[in-house]
């Protein structure tokens, strides 16, 4: 028997494949697909303090081996989160963490605030990169300054761990992942997705309604896994990889590269089963090679 | 027709949460074309099929398309209990449409299904389903569940030209079937809309599904003549089944997920 | 007729599609399978003061619906430029570019002022964004402040029409246009490649003996666009378009993003013909849609 | 052997910078399949084929594929100017590979070709070819020209097991055909080098393809007994005809593009 299980400092994931948050709705959905305790723990929905509706359609578009989205949080508020779906879905045996997600420093507090009393809600992942927003969002995670800020805001009153999720459409990851790691986040978790946009040559319009929107993927693949090495090259915490994450060699990649845990998105829109087949196929590369435990795979990439 | 009796009809859209989605291989018995760019594929499921409701639709993987990322929703077209079969609807648009136009028997399709609400079943009333383009896919299905509850049924297509008029003799499996095409080549001249039975004859309820301008149409005459309407709807699908939102249909109660409570929705909860 | 001329300022194209440096050797490669003089211009490679030899195989790595390189600007330098291949190459009857690289302000300098003086080069491009060398390249393309410097330094001995080649790993593309702009820029082109990585699980070695490489390709055509649009709305000198375009649909959505002109790189390598094809497919996109002028679309993208 | 004439030797493999390279349309006429992961595929041109040399290669492009992007490069195994078809030796590799493994008969495959330099062809002389696994695709090819050119010619064939021992009758017409398989199945145990003709025997001109340790170890036997020695090598390819600079091998005289100025190269040249 391999060893599958990883931590992410104190908390223990009975292996290391998650899901993005945003792609796998509450859990719920994927019930009917795959049976949730195979997982190493489930990201919810972007959860913000007020209900938002989100942006108008259309919010998708498909785009050369991968997806824009602009959905734009939209969620019923963190209220409704805590009294009619935590009730729902605190059974999971597995780590449910909840995406964080505001527009000022706020909301972030009030809602991690609230989170913190969840007894089966082991961690949050705080969402300072979320490019749909107008407001906030994503600006927080672009500069050191503001994703320090909402980072420190949110720790005095968040005890459990504290994952916070990066964005990629910046200079120079390490920085902003140095940055979160000094006001005492517990893990990285990257990356979201990159802004992008779509346009329909024949009607002369865009092909999101926000013009721009998140590219996820496996297009987005090769940025992500430079962007897990640069941050594990960086920082002392933990990471989380993700970003274009299709299948068990893809999850190994991440892993490689530095990431402890790993979250799949995108690809569960494409087979809703995907995410219990990288735990099986993470098993069965390391039988094939030989690798007692994931731990000794982690940042083991092999530079000459 | 009253409100009361609107409201209750309203209410007969039902979300099907509760059915179990499946996601499994298929084997393609056969496809047939139908014309130019339509064509049907029969598929059948290794297991014995579920329940599967009119207005529902699949969500299937297309393999071997350099283009092709996500999977591609169609509606239920028709299926054959005895058989054990689907039968998509599908008109060649881009790659993904155009690769399951390749397949051949005995290949195999990977289908996510039964997803979406269903249109609402009456008893005993006269319906009209009207269907364009491809839109037609679902009415085949839903004229055999409303012959069923003893319905009288009306299919009025609207197509382009004589040779789009496809399919005839299996909707006059249930009922009365009405063409219109723009060239006058075929049925009545004009858009289905324009069709004289809309004013020779009195319907209780009406089913649409097909190009946009012609379900607002079709909206439009149905609340003029005070006749309860049900659309399908089409979006931008990544999931199809409730976990990506990205498929919002504005309403009246504010935006609704038009894969889980839709694509099936009754005209006065859209803000058409 | 319809007019597919357009301008870039002060230098006139026949029609919008030039190639994309690197990806077109000195056009020499493609006189076999298409004529050059049916394009409005293209770039040769990467030009820098020295000989350089590029990186250690292996050099490349394909990833979904693109590819990385780490060529590292292989070249023979700008004085075996101006003397053996510019003599070869300047008959050419369209606008040949030299992109033009270096590590310090000094060699960028050295090497624009010689290429100022080659009568049939109507243009440089300036690359501050190549993310395969070690010192200078990329770093001058992702601050404004040394964006602007080497602008200003080759502004001042370049006399003919300036292009400056933007990195799109950066996270506000507007400011370093706006920046290089200021210093005399006459066009702006973008996107470079966005830095990636790719990795073999099987051999857990990195794909690229640079362990980092570009990438390029389909891939990032919705980042390009997005940056390309942004830009458009930020400054007034006109941009070129490039990143992942396979054929006209995706020309023309760059230029309905706001490109007066459009580059096609990775596309050259799959099918060799693809440029003379794209000239074709927006004359003919014009006349389906009844556009006479090519310049009525350029930025023409509706937002409602 | 002396010196001067390997430095002859060396100048004779040719730069076809000047042959035309072109992109057109193949058809497939049939598709060989060898054992479980090999196959050879013919390929006619709809014009007449261009001179073409043994060593160069093809870039191929695969349609209908989610994985690939880029074109394969393929050895060109051999060429039948009287049927106009040039036959490509393909291993099943990755999902391009596996993907030509379905053309079929009729089937249109985009070429982009002759690509790359040749094996040098002396004449009169004493020749041995040494190949593995799918290194073997430009053998054929290359044991004609050196037949035609006077030479003897000795084909070695490194496989795992017997029934990796394919198209032995092909080589048959060019000269002799030996074989080593790691199991001992066919022919003499043990690796191409292990094979008791290499001492038996003194060759002239060892010419091989394969595996890189194999190539290396023929490489050694070829430096030592001071026979000239030509190898063809692999890269990482984006574009195949010089542009990319991608496929770079480290030279004696620094970095050259495997795609122009190799993939033959001499062992002298190399930094092996
Ligand atoms: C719930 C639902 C049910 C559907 N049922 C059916 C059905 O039964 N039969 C059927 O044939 N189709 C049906 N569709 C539409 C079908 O999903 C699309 O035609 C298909 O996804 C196109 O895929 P493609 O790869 O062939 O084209 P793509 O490559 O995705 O598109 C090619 C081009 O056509 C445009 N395009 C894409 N979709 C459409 C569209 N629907 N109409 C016009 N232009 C479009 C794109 O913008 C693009 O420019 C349904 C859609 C939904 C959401
Ligand atoms: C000049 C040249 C000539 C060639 N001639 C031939 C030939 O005649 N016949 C032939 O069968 N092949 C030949 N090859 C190799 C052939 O190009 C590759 O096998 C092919 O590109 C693999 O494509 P794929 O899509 O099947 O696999 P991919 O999906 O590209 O690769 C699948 C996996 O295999 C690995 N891989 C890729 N290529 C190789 C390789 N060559 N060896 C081992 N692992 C690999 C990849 O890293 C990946 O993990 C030649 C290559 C070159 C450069
Ligand atoms: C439809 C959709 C919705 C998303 N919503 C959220 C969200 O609410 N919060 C968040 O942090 N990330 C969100 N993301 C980003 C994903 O969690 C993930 O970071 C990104 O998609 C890259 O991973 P992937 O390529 O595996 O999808 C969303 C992505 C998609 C595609
Ligand atoms: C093999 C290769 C070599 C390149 N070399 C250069 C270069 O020397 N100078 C430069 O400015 N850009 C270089 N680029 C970047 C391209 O010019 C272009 O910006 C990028 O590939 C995006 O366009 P594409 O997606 O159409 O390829 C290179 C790209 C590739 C793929
Ligand atoms: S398509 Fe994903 S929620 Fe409807
Ligand atoms: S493969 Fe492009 S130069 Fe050799």
């Amino acid at each position: 028997m391999v060893n599958l299980g990883v931590k992410l400092k104190d908390l223990s994931l009975k292996n290391p494949v998650m899901t993005a948050s945003g792609t796998f709705g509450f859990g719920e959905e994927f019930e009917d697909f795959i049976d949730l305790s195979n997982l190493g723990g489930i990201l919810v929905k972007g959860t913000t303090r007020h209900h938002r509706e989100g942006n108008p359609y259309p919010r998708m578009a498909e785009t050369p081996s991968g997806m824009l989205n602009a959905v734009g949080l939209q969620n019923k508020g963190v209220e409704n989160f805590c009294k009619d779906i935590y009730p729902r879905i605190k059974h999971y045996d597995t780590n449910i963490l909840v995406n964080v997600s505001g527009s000022v420093i706020e909301d972030y507090v009030e809602t991690a605030a609230m989170i913190n009393e969840l007894e089966h809600i082991p961690a949050i992942e705080l969402n300072i990169s979320c490019p749909n927003v107008k407001e906030g969002g994503m600006a927080f995670g672009t500069s050191c300054a503001s994703a320090a800020s909402v980072v420190k805001a949110v720790r005095e009153v968040y005890k459990k761990h504290l994952m916070v999720k990066l964005s990629p459409n910046v200079t120079d990851i390490t920085e902003i992942a140095k940055a979160v790691e000094a006001e005492g986040a517990d893990s990285v978790s990257l990356i979201n997705t990159l802004l992008g946009m779509a346009i329909d040559a024949e009607t002369r319009k865009p092909l999101l309604s926000t013009v721009t929107g998140g590219l996820s993927g496996p297009a987005v693949k090769p940025v992500a896994l430079r962007m897990v090495w640069q941050v594990f090259n960086a920082v002392n915490i933990p990471i989380v990889g993700l970003g274009g994450i299709m299948n068990a060699k893809d999850a190994i990649e991440f892993i490689l590269a530095g990431a402890t845990a790993i979250q799949i998105g995108t690809a569960n829109f494409i087979d809703p089963q995907v995410t219990e087949k990288v735990v099986v196929g993470i098993e069965e590369y390391m039988k094939r090679h030989n690798v007692q435990d994931i731990n000794d795979l982690i940042g083991a990439l092999q530079i000459q | 027709m009253n409100y009361l009796c609107l409201d209750l009809f309203l209410t007969d859209i039902i979300l099907l949460g509760t059915m179990k989605k499946l996601v499994q291989d298929f084997e393609v018995l056969q496809r047939k074309e139908l014309n130019d760019d339509h064509f049907v594929l029969d598929v059948k499921a290794l297991e014995p099929l579920p329940e599967i409701r009119p207005g529902q639709f699949v969500n299937v993987l297309v393999k071997d398309s350099n283009t092709t990322f996500l999977r591609r929703p169609l509606s239920i077209h028709f299926v054959d209990y005895e058989r054990n079969t689907i039968s998509l609807y599908i008109k060649k648009i881009g790659d993904g449409t155009k690769k399951l136009g390749e397949l051949k028997e005995g290949d195999s399709l990977n289908i996510v299904y039964p997803l979406g609400n269903q249109y609402s079943i009456p008893n005993n009333a006269n319906t009209l389903l009207v269907g364009g383009g491809c839109g037609v896919a679902p009415l085949l299905y839903l004229a055999k569940h409303l012959k069923e509850a003893g319905n009288n049924v009306t299919t009025l297509l609207g197509v382009r030209s004589e040779k789009d008029a496809v399919e005839l003799d299996a909707y006059k499996e249930y009922g009365n079937i009405l063409v219109t095409t723009e060239d006058g080549s075929f049925g009545e001249k004009g858009y289905p809309t324009q069709h004289s039975i809309l004013e020779k004859e009195k319907f209780d309820y009406v089913f649409t599904c097909g190009p946009e301008p012609m379900m607002k149409a079709v909206a439009a005459y149905s609340a003029q003549n005070n006749i309860p309407c049900e659309v399908s709807l089409e979006n931008t699908m990544a999931c199809g089944f409730g976990a990506c939102l990205c498929c919002v249909t504005e309403t009246t109660e504010g935006n609704k997920c038009t894969c889980t409570e839709g694509p099936v929705f009754n005209i006065n909860d859209l803000k058409w």
